[in-house]
């Protein structure tokens, strides 16, 4: 069973690690700022399967604190995004 | 057993993948995102180490706040990145060569261990029921080497007032320069107002569990920093100016307990930083939740930044 | 019991990596920004739910279990609110997407 | 071969990647990037070396352990201190480099 379990895992983090492809590769840097939440999903849901398989209860507070800041992590790129198009009042200005 | 081996070797070759791509990339801001992406990882990684404390710690200091930091001064500097001029191609090979020499010896060193295998495991184990705490690295964070965690207090005062110490003349005691939504936005804002509840549980939940379980006043005071952060970013909140009173309290309260424990440790229990016997837990927690307030404090005003304005009469 | 339990888990973990699998090949494979992060956060969602279904009965207790279930309600949330964040922006500026 | 083994090669190739980003980068702020991976690197051979004390019931020495906790903070600690060095400088200069050269350039 355990052995399965982490198999499952190392199946997802290679499908998020497929997906590292689309991130790297852009085109738009949208498509960039999803780096978060594809590593975000994928990585809880390995490390509630190693929690599972390797009878590890307080890995699941690793899957807890990651589902967080991976939200947080797509809020800073969107941000840096935004505060860059529009820098500063005067850019606004002159649009 | 080969399955579980499989994972790790998987899991270490898309750890340098996603290195090399935070070395090689050509944007700030791509690169900025691999080392994110990097430090999610790192802490599967830190998992599979059997060291959850460690895991927690890199998930929420070393990825997230970090992160956050270093995306914002890339906003900043784009501007200016195509100014750079990369370094020539010998001194490139000449300095590949040297790393990788670097590298080959400390994988020497970890492919030939020691025969004698050094651990202080079972001392730590040995007396930690005196402490009242069932978590082994808490009780070497908080009992064996409270020195050593006093001191990192320290330094994270330092850092803060270091940061501070940037401001020019005209703005010292102003608001720090966190860049904000310009234009509110709806969603944003719906976000931060949903998630901080939840996450300022975890963040109580993170520390209160430190006692016998991973966690503790760092990773839960790091939830706390990451959740105001949100909040002044999608400007429900505004950032307090560094001159506020009540915003110093909360910084310091945290260090000064703990000294403030440490030195009564002279008259209670014959030396600095000692517990007296039987009491170590009901000190260590209030420790603990002071030095929490201190860190999600310290760590906000760290990633916000240096003030940039005076505060608007 | 314990082993309708395991073919259990085993079934809804399989079915829950399918759909991983499904959620990077429509992010490698769509052709714009909006369908790929369609494509994204719903099959990953209901993949980490299905995982998070079949990992109930080993998750120690009904503490346990609830604590995988308010995991995965955390990032059903998050994922849907940061989704919606992203597909604004991209339509604020559609010429870059 | 273990995974103990796997991640302090690992840890060892990231020290070397990180040391090179951190000399051959010409940006500051990927500077900084590059130390906190090298930085990671180190910790991990710390974990390396925890994990190898397993021992009384634990699966890693903690005393490591506790050491890369507080490594991990102090790093993010200097972090902060130069990416706020960073923008002062150039925000006082209008660019942010490190080479001598172009400092002079500017003054002259």
């Amino acid at each position: 069973m355990a052995s399965f379990l982490i198999g499952a895992a190392g199946f997802i983090l290679a499908m998020a690690a497929l997906g590292l492809v689309r991130i790297i590769r852009g085109p738009t840097e949208t498509d960039r700022m999803m780096a978060a939440q594809l590593l975000g999903t994928g990585g809880v849901a390995a490390l509630l399967l190693l929690a599972v398989a390797s009878h590890t209860p307080s890995i699941v507070d690793v899957a807890l604190l990651l589902a967080l800041l991976a939200a947080f992590a797509s809020v800073a790129f969107v941000r840096s995004t935004v505060s860059r198009a529009a820098p500063s009042s005067d850019a606004t200005a002159l649009k | 057993m080969t399955v579980a081996l499989a994972f790790d070797i998987g899991l270490g070759i898309l750890l340098l993948a996603v290195a090399g791509w935070a070395v090689a990339a050509c944007s700030t801001y791509a690169a900025t995102i691999a080392f994110i992406v990097y430090g999610l990882l790192l802490a599967i990684a830190w998992v599979r180490l059997f060291a959850v404390d460690v895991a927690l710690t890199e998930a929420a200091i070393g990825s997230g706040v970090t992160g956050m930091l270093l995306l914002s001064a890339a906003a900043r500097l784009r501007v200016i990145e195509p100014a750079a001029v990369a370094a020539g191609t010998p001194l490139r090979i000449a300095v590949g060569i040297s790393c990788a020499l670097i590298s080959v010896a400390l994988a020497a060193a970890i492919l030939f261990p020691p025969d004698v295998v050094f651990t202080l495991a079972p001392a730590a184990m040995a007396h930690l029921p005196e402490s009242g705490l069932g978590n082994p690295v808490a009780g070497v964070l908080f009992v064996y080497r409270s020195l050593d965690t006093l001191l990192e207090k320290a330094v994270l005062l330092l850092a803060l007032l270091g940061v501070w110490s940037l401001a020019p003349d005209r703005f010292w005691g102003g608001i720090p320069g966190l860049q904000v939504y310009r234009q509110r936005n709806a969603i944003l804002i719906f976000f931060a107002q949903i998630l901080p509840p939840l996450g300022i549980m975890v963040g109580i939940y993170m520390t209160w569990v430190g006692a016998d379980h991973p966690g503790g006043a760092f990773q839960g005071g790091a939830v706390l920093a990451v959740m105001w952060i949100l909040v002044m970013i999608a400007g429900l909140r505004d950032v307090p100016p560094i001159g506020q009173r009540w915003m110093r309290l909360l910084v310091v309260v945290g260090p000064v307990v703990f000294l403030a424990i440490g030195l009564a440790g002279f008259a209670l229990a014959g030396a600095f930083l000692g517990y007296p016997a039987g009491y170590a837990k009901p000190f260590i927690i209030v420790i603990e939740v002071t030095l929490q307030i201190s860190i999600a404090v310290t760590l906000g005003l760290l990633a916000a930044g240096p003030p940039e304005r005076i505060q608007p009469q | 019991m314990n082993f309708a339990l395991n073919i259990f888990t085993v079934l809804a973990v399989a079915a829950g990596a399918f759909f991983f699998l499904a959620g990077t090949v429509g992010l490698l494979r769509f052709p714009d920004v909006l369908t790929r992060l369609h494509a994204l956060t719903k099959a990953d969602n209901l993949g980490l739910g299905l995982i998070v279904l079949g990992l109930l009965p080993h998750a120690g207790g009904l503490l346990g279990a609830l604590k995988l279930i308010g995991i995965w309600l955390l990032v059903q949330l998050s994922g849907a609110i940061v989704t919606q964040l992203i597909a604004s922006l991209t339509r604020q500026d559609g010429s870059r997407a | 071969m273990n995974a103990a083994m796997l991640f302090g090669l690992c840890g060892a190739a990231l020290v070397g990647f990180g040391l090179f980003g951190l000399v051959t980068n010409p940006q500051p702020l990927r500077k900084i990037l590059a130390f906190n991976l090298l930085g990671s690197g180190v910790f991990l051979l710390f974990g390396v070396i925890a994990r190898r004390g397993a021992a009384a019931g634990l699966g890693a020495d903690p005393v490591p352990q506790a050491f890369v906790i507080t490594g991990i903070v102090v790093a993010f600690s200097a972090t902060a201190l130069a990416v706020a060095l960073l923008l002062r400088l150039f925000e006082a200069t209008g660019q942010a480099t490190l080479s001598a050269d172009d400092a002079e350039e500017d003054s002259r």
